[in-house]
């Protein structure tokens, strides 16, 4: 083994207060180095030119670098060896700079440090061991978990790179929250209009497979090699016969509260969720259908002439292979009832923003009338409170909404424009506008539509006379208000999904105290998580506007395509191995390892001459943390690039 | 030779050493047992009939040892042996089955081949004994050639007889130390001590017989059975008065000399991963062949002196005694 | 009871439902016990069950791999047997366990060894405290499980011992440890004996790199002991063999004692509990203290 | 072993995460904060890499003090690395105590890429500290 070292003046930033020259001699004495040598700029066109020299002409093998941070020329100096014919992971740096030359005065103590930090280098270099980036094949489709405007966006992105992607939604149609939204803010864009061509798009498009009413059963794998099984739901409902032309659910007898519209209407047993959706195939819904419950009834099946249905529909479980998930699992409601103040939820007319964006909508419950829900008269005197569980620590959340402000002006200014004689008022805390017109948005309805915006949480709600009695506190002006209301409207804040942690641990991928997924970093890497392949886009996150919920789910599309377009899967080699003979097989290391990426394997052990289990790092999943190591207790998995004797070696020389 | 002190007066003369020697002797830990440790006065002894749990093998035949350092100092290649121990020791209250430990010892570390560290430490080192008078259950010595009253080995050999105490000198180092005890004892007294030396014999009730050769059994399933218990600890082989497989490791820049034990998994394990000796039956069977047949084919006696640590301290008491007796030979 | 275990590892071995049974006989002395590892229904007769069964029989199961095996355990080697079925060790469907009601076992310890007869039987520290008296599975029960009531005094602190010790001054405590790992010779019997010890390597056998010193010295011997004690954090059920195989004394129950107290008060962990338990140092609760970190 | 006290300065290693720590010392460099030169930093991808056995190795080879350094909770590189480490060492650090090694030779601190000042003082704080503590006297140096 012949070892290099190449200390950098890094003009006077080292040499200023470190003597490289005594340095580069002293590196002399250490073992195995044959070499070394100084330089004003080492990371210089010449500098590289003398390291390859000196490789070249002294046959160096493994290479010493005394200069600043690895952060900043590791990759360069890696590369240089690699141009020079040696594996670029023989090299270490010593960072002389940030750590020695920039943080110590006295050139005599800078100068021993710098000999020793160079030690330290020197020491790990000598049992670096040459090392191959790894690949791995991938599987090129995708798996959108969730068919929202969140899971359509990334699948049309996706399939617009024509790779074949597969959303699986538990509804019965795509569509998700934005499906019953009314207008949408600042724009007032009709929301229909907007999503239902991209329903419509992702159904026709043949890179898309839609999986309706069907749910995540289990995931297995990892990045390139997801094993997906789906759970398609029965039916009862044959789809390549149903041409969804209604018959079915004109004649159903069995009416029940209808979910979409939140219990403003009825649906029947046998439904489709809505008019638009995709795709247009009804379901029985097993619980309130007369057939299924008692064997009465029959009648969908008698109607349909294309003899679609079928009550010995079973739950049918898939198998898919995925290289890569986008989640976008969305969120829903926060449950208003633990609020006291607000009536506990059994007033019929406080009601929640998305009963409103409902009964806004021209093919809603009420045509498009705002009304209350009690009596049906219509609502003039509309109090809206914000920050329904949201930013409350005691009874809701701790974060905010984000949306809440924005969609409780719109409705104020619905309100206006569905009944002129209106007056809206609106509890606030603070008014959160922080988007492209959205200010402007909130002034035009304070201004042009005269809502009134009172700063103040409300105390006390309560009947009389018909009317609902709104106590408040303005806090601007210091008076106590107390506000006859038709009707109020509660921006309830918006929290994970129930099962949002099971489908996180299914993935493994963390998830916070609320229940919302974690990504990879809350700044460089938004939408994706810890777990490689699989990518997070809107509110399953953290609640997003819409336009939010677009943007990231082409940025996980994105990064999604990213990992597909590759020929194959190359992972930085710095990763943990096993050494099967010293391995008891105790699987500390993969109930320890967040990852995923150790599994188990057979093996022969010739001294026992028996099959023992050991574990085995998954080389493309590992990241390298090492946390694997310090769980084993055999110390049998150890980290490439950070070995066990390295470390232990490092520390005897010190 | 004999001199008869009484106890105040021994305790004199072991007080006087300790200007001279570094004194070791058993001490009793309570609720620990018995152990060789260096004494300040004459009072931290204890000469009573409990056995030290260790032997007095551990300072000659160290546990572990470093016996020389090397590398590189400043750019340039270095070797140094560790120096040897120079002070003068004096160990009293050895029992006769340690000494002949020792004795045995001798024959390989202080024969042909001549063990540096072993050499300069037994040469520094006078051995006073004491007899046994109330042997444990598990003693055998005199089945192996050995007995309590035994001389083998010391300098010197202290018999407690009431309050007195009789010294029995056996060599010159012997004589030197005890000189400061001019009174022989009287007839009567060492009649006395004769018939102290017989009882001793008698005190010792455990007999066992041993094969005069094992060479027929060596792939008898017996092996199997009679190892299938062990633990394959280190406890046996490192209170073992006789033991002396040992292990070279390299630590940092120095070279250590340690204990190793038939008894582990990882003894005999080659560099290239195999092993003779791959399982405890094999293990177990060297550690009875090594002690009784091929250490007297050999040197010409059993590699064991019955002093019964390996049994009373055996964690899932495995008997050797036994164990040789019922050899299906 | 000793019968009732003789006919039950008859019946055993003759219907075939296990291969061997791992079981005490008395031992060569005529007093002690000894493991003993039984194949045939002739064999069954040695088979015995009293005070003087101390060992942790599971320490034994690794020998044995792909045979059915019938062992007998007391209340606390069960837990053992927890862990390594937790562990993948072994696999449940090749033990077949045999709980014995334990009256509590002698502290081998305080037996005194130049007394050739049969001696009053001192408890093991261990038995002192322990307040179970049925084990929390088995296939086969001898006996009702009763306690003896001289035994688990109630009321009475296990960890006495380790409060007793961190009363003392850090000075106090480490002239204490120094002393008693002072003895330590090496010999790794606490290791042998200990059934969660299985590591087909043992760190401190491992040479490149060697982790620690294998010379009988404090650095050495410090290491040793600290890294058997992190090695069975959240894993040691306290049998007690450690202690007990150890020839020179050092009260290793101690410091695994405050091992298990202290994860108990910061991690509200317990070891061998159940087989699903996420082993203590796999997992973390964000909540976890940290009050010492800066 | 260390022989005259007046002459004796405490040898510290810090074990620091790749992400945060390291990279905060780099900051503490370009912001030219001056510390102590006692502290010798070994690089490790993640608090949670560090090894009991490295700081026995340590305390046992002479070194005086101990630090392992990482991301803040909730800011692992790994997402959850520093939650394995703080759990692990808690328990290493109340057995050391109980037997008597000084805690303050072994330590932790959470520094972030941006806590250049917090790792300039720290590292002035443990080199008075341990000066306070004195030679470590387990190790064989």
């Amino acid at each position: 083994m012949k070892i290099g070292v190449f200390v950098c003046h890094c003009g006077t930033n080292i040499a200023a207060t470190v003597d490289v020259e005594k340095a580069a001699k002293a590196a002399l004495n250490l073992a195995k180095v044959k070499f070394s040598t100084t330089y004003k700029y080492m990371c210089s066109s010449p500098g590289q030119a003398l390291i390859k020299d000196a490789i070249k002409e002294k046959g160096l093998d493994r290479i010493v670098v005394c200069a600043c941070s690895p952060s900043l020329h590791e990759k360069t100096f890696r590369e240089c060896l690699k141009e020079s014919g040696i594996n670029p992971y023989l090299l270490e740096i010593a960072n002389i700079r940030e750590h020695c030359s920039w943080v110590h005065r006295d050139r005599e103590t800078a100068t021993r440090k710098a000999i020793e930090i160079m030690k330290l280098a020197v020491t790990k270099v000598t049992h670096n061991r040459p090392l191959e980036k790894t690949h791995m094949p991938i599987e090129k489709r995708v798996l959108v978990i969730g068919g929202g405007i969140s899971g359509i966006q990334s699948a049309i992105d996706i399939s617009f790179a024509k790779f074949p992607v597969v959303i699986v939604e538990r509804e019965a149609s795509i569509g998700g929250r934005m499906a019953r939204f009314d207008k949408t803010f600042p724009t007032l864009d009709c929301a229909a209009c907007i999503l239902t061509p991209k329903m419509v798009t992702v159904a026709q498009n043949k890179y898309v497979t839609l999986h309706t009413y069907a749910e995540i059963e289990e995931v297995t794998g990892h990045v390139g090699d997801f094993k997906v099984k789906i759970r398609k739901k029965a039916r009862f409902v044959d789809t390549s016969k149903c041409t969804g032309c209604g018959a079915c659910w004109n004649k159903c007898p069995a009416k029940v509260a209808s979910e979409f519209d939140l219990g403003l209407c009825k649906r029947t047993a046998i439904y489709t969720p809505f008019p638009q959706a995709v795709p247009n195939i009804p379901v029985i819904d097993r619980e309130n259908c007369l057939y299924l419950k008692s064997k009465k009834c029959g009648l969908c099946q008698k109607v349909c002439p294309f003899g679609a249905i079928n009550y010995q529909m079973q739950d049918e479980i898939i198998e898919e292979k995925f290289g890569a998930i986008i989640v976008a699992t969305g969120f829903t409601q926060f449950d208003h009832s633990v609020y006291g103040e607000y009536g506990y939820g059994k007033y019929r007319d406080v009601i929640t923003g998305l009963h409103f964006e409902r009964m806004a909508n021209s093919s809603g419950p009420t045509g498009g009338k705002i009304i209350r829900p009690s009596d049906g008269k219509v609502a003039r005197d509309v109090v809206f409170i914000q920050c329904v569980g949201s930013r409350d620590e005691q009874k809701g959340v701790s974060y905010c909404s984000r949306l809440c402000c924005m969609y409780t002006a719109k409705h104020a200014l619905l309100l206006k424009e569905h009944n002129p004689d209106s007056q809206a008022y609106v509890f606030y805390i603070d008014i959160r506008a922080a988007g492209k017109n959205y200010e402007e948005f909130v002034k035009k309805v304070q201004n042009e539509y005269g809502a009134v915006y009172l700063r103040g949480r409300v105390s006390r709600i309560f009947e009389k006379g018909g009317k609902l009695i709104v106590r408040g506190a303005d806090t601007l002006s210091g008076a106590q208000i107390e506000i006859k209301a038709d009707l109020v409207v509660l921006a309830v804040g918006l929290i994970a999904q129930n099962d949002a942690a099971k489908l996180a641990q299914m993935l493994h991928i963390p998830y916070d105290q609320n229940n919302l997924f974690t990504e990879a970093h809350p700044k460089l890497a938004p939408v994706e998580t810890i777990t490689s392949g699989v990518f997070l886009t809107g509110a399953c996150q953290s609640p997003k506007d819409i336009p939010d919920t677009v943007a990231t789910a082409s940025a996980a599309s994105v990064k999604a395509l990213g990992l597909l377009v590759q020929d194959q899967l190359e992972k930085e080699p710095l990763v943990a191995r096993v050494d099967k003979n010293l391995c008891s097989g105790c699987q500390a290391c993969i109930k320890a390892c967040s990852f995923n990426a150790i599994e188990t394997k057979e093996v022969e052990d010739r001294a026992l001459k028996r099959k023992r289990t050991v574990a085995e790092v998954i080389e493309g999943v590992c990241s390298g943390c090492g946390n694997c190591t310090a769980v084993c207790r055999m110390s049998a998995i150890d980290l490439e690039g950070f070995s066990n004797r390295q470390i232990m070696e490092e520390i005897e020389v010190l | 030779m004999l001199r008869i002190a009484q106890k105040e007066e021994l305790q004199k003369m072991i007080d006087g050493f300790l200007a001279d020697y570094e004194v070791i002797g058993p001490r009793e830990l309570p609720g620990k047992g018995i152990f060789y440790q260096p004494i300040t006065n004459a009072q931290d002894l204890y000469l009573g009939e409990r056995f030290a749990i260790e032997p007095v093998k551990k300072f000659f035949f160290r546990p572990s040892e470093y016996l020389f350092e090397g590398g590189l100092k400043e750019g340039s290649e270095f070797l140094e042996g560790i120096p040897l121990a120079q002070n003068k020791r004096m160990i009293i209250g050895v029992r006769p089955c340690e000494a002949r430990g020792l004795a045995l010892l001798d024959k390989i570390f202080n024969t042909e081949y001549k063990d540096e560290a072993y050499v300069s430490l037994r040469e520094k080192t006078i051995l006073v004994g004491l007899s046994c008078q109330a042997p444990g259950k598990d003693c055998f010595c005199t089945s192996i050639g050995g007995s309590p009253v035994q001389a083998r080995g010391m300098d010197a050999l202290i018999f407690s007889a009431g309050s007195k105490y009789v010294i029995e000198i056996i060599t010159d180092k012997g004589k030197d130390i005890f000189d400061t005890c001019p009174k022989e004892p009287d007839k009567e007294e060492i009649k006395a001590w004769e018939s102290l030396k017989e009882k001793s014999n008698a005190a010792l009730r455990k007999k066992i017989k041993i094969p005069e050769s094992l060479d027929n059994i060596f792939e008898s399933g017996y092996w199997g059975k009679v190892s299938s218990a062990c633990i394959s600890c280190g406890v046996c082989t490192y209170l073992c008065p006789t033991c002396h497989c040992f292990d070279l490791v390299d630590e940092e820049r120095k070279k250590l000399r340690c204990y190793d034990g038939c008894a582990f998994s990882d003894f005999t394990l080659e560099a290239s991963g195999g092993n003779p000796r791959p399982t405890k039956m094999e293990r177990y069977r060297q550690r009875v062949f090594h002690k009784f047949d091929y250490f007297k084919k050999n040197f010409g006696e059993h590699l064991c002196v019955g002093c019964g640590r390996c049994i009373r301290h055996c964690p899932v008491k495995m008997n050797i005694a036994e164990i040789v007796d019922q050899a299906p030979v | 009871m000793s019968e009732e275990l003789k006919n039950k590892a008859k019946e055993l071995l003759t219907n075939k439902k296990v291969d061997l049974i791992i079981g005490y006989q008395r031992a060569a002395d005529g007093v002690l016990a000894a493991p003993c590892f039984i194949d045939s229904q002739d064999d069954a007769e040695k088979l015995i069950w009293d005070s003087y069964c101390v060992y942790n029989l599971a320490s034994y199961l690794k020998d044995f791999p792909a045979k059915r095996k019938g062992i007998v355990v007391k209340v606390c080697d069960l837990k053992s047997i927890t862990v390594l079925l937790q562990e993948n060790q072994v696999k449940r469907e090749e033990l077949l366990i045999i709980a014995a009601s334990c009256p509590g076992v002698i502290d081998e310890k305080r037996l005194n060894p130049l007394d050739q007869q049969a001696q009053e039987i001192v408890f093991a520290g261990k038995c002192k405290t322990c307040k179970t008296i049925t084990p929390a599975y088995y296939d086969i029960l001898i006996n009702e499980p009763q306690k003896n009531d001289k035994l688990s005094e109630i009321g009475q602190d296990e960890y006495e011992p380790v409060r007793k010790l961190e009363a003392k001054s850090i000075e106090e405590r480490f002239k204490f440890w120094e002393s008693e790992f002072s003895r330590c010779i090496r010999c790794y019997a606490c290791r042998q004996i200990c059934p969660l010890c299985y590591c087909p390597k043992c760190v401190a056998e491992q040479i490149t790199p060697g982790y620690f010193s294998k010379g009988v010295n404090l650095e050495g011997n410090l290491s040793w002991n600290i890294t058997r004690a992190m090695h069975l954090a959240g894993r040691c059920i306290d049998c007690g063999e450690c202690e007990r195989a150890c020839p020179v004394g050092i009260p290793l129950r101690d410091i695994n004692k405050k091992i298990e107290k202290e994860i108990k008060e910061l991690f509200k962990y317990e070891a061998g509990l159940s087989v699903e338990q996420k082993p203590l140092l796999s997992c973390f609760d964000k909540s976890d203290p940290e009050d010492f970190i800066k | 072993m260390t022989g005259d006290r007046s002459e004796w300065e405490p040898k510290i290693v810090g074990f620091l995460c790749n992400w945060c720590s390291y990279a905060g010392a780099d900051l503490a460099g370009q912001s030219r904060l001056e510390y102590p030169p006692n502290v010798k930093i070994i690089r490790v991808p993640c608090s949670g890499r560090v090894n009991p056995l490295f700081v026995l190795k340590c305390l046992s080879s002479g070194v005086d003090g101990v630090l392992i350094s990482g991301c803040h909770t909730g800011d692992c590189h790994y997402s959850e690395g520093n939650f394995h480490a703080r759990r692990r060492f808690t328990i290493l650090r109340k057995l050391f105590e109980y037997l008597g090694i000084d805690p303050k030779r072994f330590q932790m601190a959470w520094v972030s890429a941006s806590e250049a000042d917090k790792w300039a003082k720290l590292v002035k704080g443990l080199v008075e500290e341990i000066r306070q503590a004195g030679p470590n006297k387990l190790g064989h140096r």
